[in-house]
């Protein structure tokens, strides 16, 4: 077997520099790598290229990298809820790509896997589809789109081993499998170091060969973006 | 009398046949599961990767872990899935998703939509709905038939940026059910009260109307 | 919740007719849907185009369609170990397509996920190129495939519910997930059939939506194809 | 004295570093697994699905759901995992693999491969090799110097269908090992006692010979 497991954040997020182009896993607020984006943080890298389907909100996730001015541009499907992401927008500080979220998801893929470009229907006849080649299958029209070329992948999992096997819960999954072993190296913080042996290799969601540092994140807030409920079920 | 959201939500509910899946935008389409009648088996499929989503949690059970595309907290039913983004469209690209129920700014005639880019404003992205209208082969869109300054947004061709092109193929809006045809905007049906007059002067692109057109019925 | 449970694999077979595209799960004989084979030589089906990593030996799995000769193509990426296959496709009474076995895996989950065509480097610069159209990306050469068309996929799991959701075992997962929702429709043998709410949601290898029948098979053989042991441990 | 099978894969098991994933095609190469050093941490990948495998099961406790890509029943060791076809191809084609190590009929002076296929006989298929050699930086060959015919399969071009093109990075045979330099064949090693003239002569494409080339160290 072979080791995947660093002691610390730090020790994962070594050899992340300025200018770098990374990968975030998440979907809102959920399944973020809450912990490696505090220490992104602390570091204080500039001018990163963040690829994430969303920015966080003004004060968690992304948005507290945004308030540092550390990223210089997002490639995201959906950016709203951040204010300070608007005004950086709107400013010209930020550079945005908007991307369907489908495609975003299969960039992800395609660089995983080693396809450098497919071909798929979303954005056909949109500005997404702008100084891209175009062509017909079958009587429909389809956008070619590329592989990403990232960095760092920095992912979120719910448990996971030192052979780097990753597992997920629920909706926390979204990006992250996609997200393994799409850039030249792959960081996993998981909410829980299981000893080998303790995922059943059936339900491992990620293989470890995919990551190359996983590390236990000392804390979650796992913060809830809308809490929508129902009234409390009453005893009868 | 026009509808309000929710009349225009169970008016949508009825197009939602037994056996489909489901795929419901953000905003009114997202009322529509509360008026899909029980007798009618279907599966909502949340783009962020659920399929079998069931109602909000009770007040103290909400998961941070278990969201819908609206980031809302929710709940499974038995039987429910998770899975990755990936596989998510590839359930909407597939094809596999039988229904999705959108909003929209704008709908032109030929059946393009705009829904995500006003130029000039914050623009906050398009999510999955590029992936989804380019897709679907049953969109319906849910949308004001005007927009605040009392203009058509159901029109000849958008003025806004695309989401995608010739693809709704039904629209409810607080007016009219309107199909899209070869010929424009078919109107199949009027909100209780609405004049087949009152939708013409409020639809830019070609109305066509065919003989009688009945109220809607709802409840 | 939709039900595509069928109570037979009579009924789950049923619309599938001479001069169709199959797609079979499988590797070897590993995974392959074994009821529905054997049905399909009860049913006499001919002229089939059988797309399938392997074609089976002479007399399990799809040997048993060859020495009817009910198949008349079959699309794999490896063929031997069966004397009657070899027979056919040198007499030339079988057209054979051989395709590398990753371009055939992603053919596969090109038609499940909607995407026309795909750029992969397997295959350039020799006969599987032939006629394809290649092109550069950084600096290497990839070659462009389309997604299968098939009419039915016949996948094998190892437990499923009522609602198509599907959980595969061992190495006998393979192609399976890969051909559900690959074709217009997808029938699932299980080895088990669970209550609805027995799979756990995050451990499910293909949801549902993916599969339009599903039925569990009355028996199986699970032949072993090269029984290779080490002996056996003894009590110290 | 020229090597036998178990003596090429002991010398190519000097190739696997730690750390490596490594992907082993049928014949001489499933051998290597046997020979890696007990304190080189490796994992070993079969493209029919599964990453850290194991030894052949005890007798009585082959499970037919668990085998490799020889279709041989076999373990997982702790930290494995089982996944899909595609998946699978996503390691290799993605460059996920470190190492492949596969057989050949044929390799050309520039790092060309023919192992699929001999025209006018039965073919099999390519399997997952042309996909293997396609995308793998690191390639070593394991095969026969010469056929039963006594004729070089080293060549200056590859008479039989191609599986891939430059793509060779090492050759070990019964003879020699070599490595594919942009001028050709490079001899690194003989077997013990075999001489480099012969090799010579037994070597259709360039051989590049540089300085005293040491007999190869096994055991």
């Amino acid at each position: 077997m072979i080791s995947k497991k660093v002691n610390s954040v730090q020790e994962a997020l070594s050899g992340i520099t300025d200018d770098m182009i990374i990968m975030l896993g998440g979907f809102g607020l959920c399944g973020i790598p809450e912990n490696s984006i505090n220490h992104l943080v602390k570091m204080g890298v500039k001018n990163l290229t963040c690829i994430s389907n969303n920015a966080g909100v003004d004060d968690f996730g992304l948005g507290l990298l945004l308030q540092k001015k550390q990223i210089k541009k997002m490639i995201s499907s959906y950016v709203g809820e951040n204010e300070e992401f608007e005004r950086q927008m709107l400013s010209g500080e930020l550079e945005v790509e908007l991307i369907p979220q489908g495609t975003l998801a299969e960039r992800c893929k395609a660089a995983q896997g080693g396809f450098p470009a497919f071909f798929t229907p979303a954005g056909y006849g949109t500005e997404v589809a702008d100084g891209k080649e175009t062509r017909e299958f079958n009587g429909k029209m389809y956008v070619l789109e590329t592989a990403f070329d990232a960095d760092f992948a920095i992912v979120k999992a719910w448990k996971g081993d030192e052979a780097g096997n990753l597992i997920f819960r629920g909706t926390a999954r979204n990006f992250n499998p996609c997200m393994c072993g799409a850039a030249k190296i792959t960081i996993a913080e998981v909410e829980e170091m299981v000893p080998l042996g303790g995922l059943d290799p059936d339900c491992i969601h990620i293989p470890g060969i995919f990551v190359q540092r996983i590390f236990q994140g000392e804390r979650y807030e796992k913060r809830i973006e809308q809490r929508t409920v129902r009234p409390a079920k009453t005893a009868l | 009398m026009p509808l309000d959201k929710i009349g225009i939500a169970k008016r949508i509910a009825k197009e939602v046949k037994d056996g489909y899946y489901v795929n419901l935008g953000i905003g009114i389409p997202t009322l529509v599961a509360n008026y899909v009648p029980t007798e009618i088996n279907v599966e909502f499929q949340s783009e962020n990767g659920i399929l079998g989503m069931g109602p909000f949690p009770f007040e103290g059970e909400e998961d941070p872990d278990i969201i819908n595309a609206g980031k809302q907290t929710i709940t499974t039913l038995p039987g429910a899935s998770f899975f990755d983004s990936a596989l998510s469209f590839s359930m909407i690209r597939g094809k596999h998703v039988d229904l999705t129920i959108l909003g929209a700014m704008e709908v032109s005639e030929e059946g393009d939509i705009a829904n995500w880019k006003i130029p000039g404003k914050m623009v906050k992205g398009m999510g999955g709905a590029m992936d989804l209208v380019a897709s679907a082969e049953n969109i319906i869109v849910a949308m004001m038939h005007v927009n605040k300054a009392g203009e058509s947004k159901l029109l000849k061709k958008c003025s806004l940026p695309l989401t995608g092109v010739k693809c709704v193929k039904k629209i409810v809006t607080e007016l009219a059910v309107l199909e899209i045809t070869p010929h424009g905007f078919k109107l199949l049906e009027r909100a209780p009260g609405v004049s087949v007059e009152y939708i013409k002067s409020v639809t830019e692109g070609y109305l066509e109307v065919e003989g009688l057109i009945p109220e809607m019925e709802i409840d």
